[in-house]
């Protein structure tokens, strides 16, 4: 299936709304292992998207995901930041090839690679988007994919980003950004973009 | 949570207000941003930028550095967060005076991000910047395969020598150099009396029971490894010292500068007692300490505890560096 | 209680202790006292000796002002308990450099009492010896009747100008007429999130709720004059900065130097977004603010607060007197 | 009645050993309406003066009270090191002259008032030196006359010393000095030395 604006901005309205209302929740997570702010981090991010959108009124999908790259990586800060305003990014610029869902999360994946250096296991948010893309690539991305990718980080051990100093005790809590990363696809899927 | 402020979410912009307003002689603020750049110009011209940044929460770190003699601007992020790239690269452009930007990070993947993505919108500005990443603290266990260890107060002595060796005219490549010689002489550890409250959040990172502290927290609420019942500060030096000792394997006749430092919300009183416990460990020991300092540099809202900094002076010029006149708000010496 | 110490009856000699060996370019021991001296001797050369002190547990003040165009000597009672006068003859003795020895003494009962004694031993000596008496703190209502009001982080303002003039060669008659002209043109007062405990008493002087705040406390947990809910920065401007108004009666183009001061537990952050709002007020009254300083300064043990100091610049050379170059541990401005 | 060397070296020790005792109480006293540190301080002058009587053995009435004069100059600080300090001192010189009880104490009282400023009514311990000299002079002083100095302080309003930053809020509380200098003159009372 291809992504169309229309869809993409439903998508980011439906993020957005369910990032603030899990905001506290998302910062609870990363507080026995971060430092409690991945749901303070993410709901800027959301406000700024919606200001961004409201304001741009992007005219393509290009503009429209270029956008929110651009919302993310100067309001968001920290890792988040950085991670989803370069996947948004790289989505935006593959997006001028082909519009291929499967193709533009894999974009966004490997942006997310270079940037932060991680590979699956290291209880990061790439432990959802990896197996998401590859469902995607497959054309069988439901939600029970996305809900065992999140799980699934629960009982990694984390050896990249804030909760890899915490060393073993990262064991047995679920990673925020995998948790706000499962969002973002749950969200996408609500919005009938399937893949 | 009691804090001296008002919305929490305005906090970042507000104190950095409050930081020019009080200031002016020594920083500005960039249009737009929460960046701040050196007031005093000339003492920049010709020489290659030295800027740093990361969330905030530290204070004075990182803005109470910027001045001759140390960091050419600073960028505050969010509580806790590290900086966006937009404000890093707003930085770098009035850091740089053609001789390039050398950026000091503090290693958390947040603040390495953020940084890099600022390099990448520079690069495309032809302006040359290198950087060192900050992992002083021991508590982490280092390794290749992880994250390695957090920047923490050590970062303090990075940015005055790499300031100093900037203000006398080390060029990029030389300061790259010179950081990374540095880097593997600084250590750090710290013990937390109390959590820290990000006012956002309303309640501490971590509770610790009114005759509890914590060994080796990091600077965000990160938890440490050992909690036990409140110990004399002797105690602490012996466990904390301890730790430092096994890292350096120092021995009798090396020479150390050393940094005691506040986490926000403990009296320099006790600052003070540390450091003579410390100081008299350290001198019986047979450690030449040829420079402290005390005080809060690199603070955690309002934790209370205390960090301990050893930095080996291997190099004569290190010392130098450190006794080189600087003139900023929280730091100044001719 | 939680704090970093050992004996909590060694506490002022083991703080001395360690601020020594910190920064022994700063500050000697003189035998068997807690007074401290300025090491740069040739700085006192020929010039009228300034001291101050009083009780501890207000650190930075008072041994961190010591230094060239501040203080020549200052000595450390017990935790909130004015030195004896025995330390204080010592000290006024080593900062006798044949022009006298001027002291500045906070308004406490026991301080006046024992600078006066500590006068009278160097009456004996033919030192001769003139003092002025801080009483900056409006919480307290003023009467001639009473003890009139306490010495609080005014005091520091104090030590600068009568440091500054000190230094430029100002007789004994000059700096206590100057102290003088001084002295009612400092005005503070101070509000407390959280009182502050006395480490050989164990609990704090009062007890504050979670939501609740006091002002007009003192800083030795002397009790203020309302508590009431937590409010925003904002509007503990309105209320000090309202009082102070109300005891300067100031008027649009008056000149202003500012102190905000933290209290001891209180972060940097906190001191900024407060100092934000007190300046953004101060502009909106028109009023010059021409130098501002922020910091912890005065403290109060752990006690989380803040105070506001306004000094009325009536005349020019007051300004420059702030200005004036100063290098001790605490306050070094080129 | 003169006072003799021994009997001030019994006065002083049931006076150490009280004030030490009574440490904590004395600092209670001094927290609403002072700094909550008077018993510490004594007890400081306490331990002062047991040690340099210890050392010094004074050989008659002038060295033993100078001896604790010095001992509480020089160790106690704050308002009652200089003032108690100060009047052990002017019972010192008076007592080259005489060593008539009332005689001694009156000059104390003097040092004292010269010292500090203040007079009867004032919230202070003149308030129990001064009927107690009195008393002593008139040849009837009791344990009761002290007690009911004490006492009398409660309702006072403080305008000297710390406890008058308080102003109507020092009303209702006994005045620490007023109490530790009751202890003063109640353990003269048992050390056998009348008035
Ligand atoms: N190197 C990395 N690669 C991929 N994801 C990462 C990396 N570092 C951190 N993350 C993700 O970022 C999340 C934390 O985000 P956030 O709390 O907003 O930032 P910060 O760690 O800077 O406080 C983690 O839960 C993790 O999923
Ligand atoms: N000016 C004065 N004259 C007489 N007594 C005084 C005066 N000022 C204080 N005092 C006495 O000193 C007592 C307080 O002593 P203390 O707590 O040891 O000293 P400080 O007030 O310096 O903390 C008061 O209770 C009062 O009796
Ligand atoms: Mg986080
Ligand atoms: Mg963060
Ligand atoms: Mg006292
Ligand atoms: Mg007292």
């Amino acid at each position: 299936m291809t992504l169309t604006l229309e869809d993409t901005l439903k998508w980011l309205h439906g993020f957005d709304a369910t990032v603030t209302a899990q905001k506290a929740y998302l910062s609870e997570l990363d507080t026995p292992i971060g430092d409690g702010d991945h749901g303070n981090n993410l709901a800027r991010g959301a406000a700024a998207i919606e200001d961004a959108l409201g304001k741009q009124e992007p005219a393509d999908l290009t503009a429209a995901l270029k956008t929110i790259a651009m919302a993310l990586v100067s309001k968001v800060g920290g890792a988040s930041g950085a991670l989803y305003g370069t996947a948004f990014l790289e989505m935006a610029k593959a997006s001028r090839e082909t519009q291929e869902v499967a193709d533009l999360l894999a974009a966004g994946l490997a942006g997310l690679q270079k940037r932060g250096g991680a590979t699956t296991g290291e209880k990061t948010m790439i432990d959802v988007w990896a197996p998401v893309v590859a469902a995607a690539k497959a054309g069988n991305l439901t939600t029970q994919v996305i809900d065992d990718a999140v799980q699934a980080t629960k009982p990694m051990k984390a050896t990249k980003g804030r909760a890899s100093y915490v060393g073993d005790n990262s064991i047995g809590h679920l990673d925020p950004g995998s948790v706000s990363s499962g969002y973002l696809f749950s969200e996408m899927l609500k919005a009938g973009v399937t893949a | 949570m009691k804090k001296i402020m008002n919305d929490p979410q305005n906090i970042v912009p507000e104190m950095v207000a409050g930081l020019v307003q009080a200031y002016p002689q020594y920083v500005e603020r960039l249009p737009e941003t929460e960046a701040l750049v050196r007031h005093d110009k000339a003492s920049m011209a010709g020489k290659v930028g030295v800027i740093s940044g990361g969330g905030s929460g530290h204070e004075p770190t990182h803005a109470g550095f910027v001045g001759a003699g140390m960091l050419s601007a600073a960028v505050a992020g969010q509580v806790f967060t590290s900086p966006t790239p937009d404000q890093l690269y707003a930085a770098i452009k009035a850091a740089d005076h053609g001789k390039g930007v050398f950026m000091v990070i503090k290693n958390y993947s947040g603040d390495v991000m953020n940084f890099d993505m600022a390099k990448d919108m520079a690069d495309l500005d032809d302006i040359k910047v290198k950087s060192i990443v900050v992992d002083d603290d021991i508590a982490v266990e280092n390794s290749t395969y992880t994250q390695g260890r957090r920047g923490v107060a050590g970062t303090i002595f990075m940015h005055k020598i790499i300031g100093a060796a900037a203000d006398q005219g080390a060029s990029l490549d030389e300061l790259e150099a010179l950081a990374k010689k540095v880097m593997p002489n600084i250590k750090t550890i710290a013990v937390a009396l109390s959590g820290a409250t990000v006012p956002e959040v309303g309640k501490p990172g971590f509770d610790l029971a009114d005759d509890e502290i914590e060994y080796g927290v990091g600077i965000h609420g990160e938890p440490g490894y050992r909690k036990e019942k409140l110990q004399p500060s002797k105690a602490l030096v012996t466990e904390l010292l301890g730790r430092l000792k096994d890292e350096f394997k120092y021995q009798a006749g090396d020479h150390f500068a050393v940094l005691i430092n506040g986490m926000g919300a403990t009296p320099l009183m006790e600052q003070y007692v540390f450091t003579n416990d410390a100081l008299n460990q350290l001198a019986a020991d047979d450690i030449n300490v040829d420079f402290t300092k005390v005080g809060n540099y690199m603070t955690s809202l309002d934790m209370a505890g205390i960090s301990l900094t050893l930095f080996k002076l291997e190099d004569d010029a290190w010392l130098k560096g450190l006794q080189y006149p600087v003139d900023t708000i929280a730091w100044t010496q001719k």
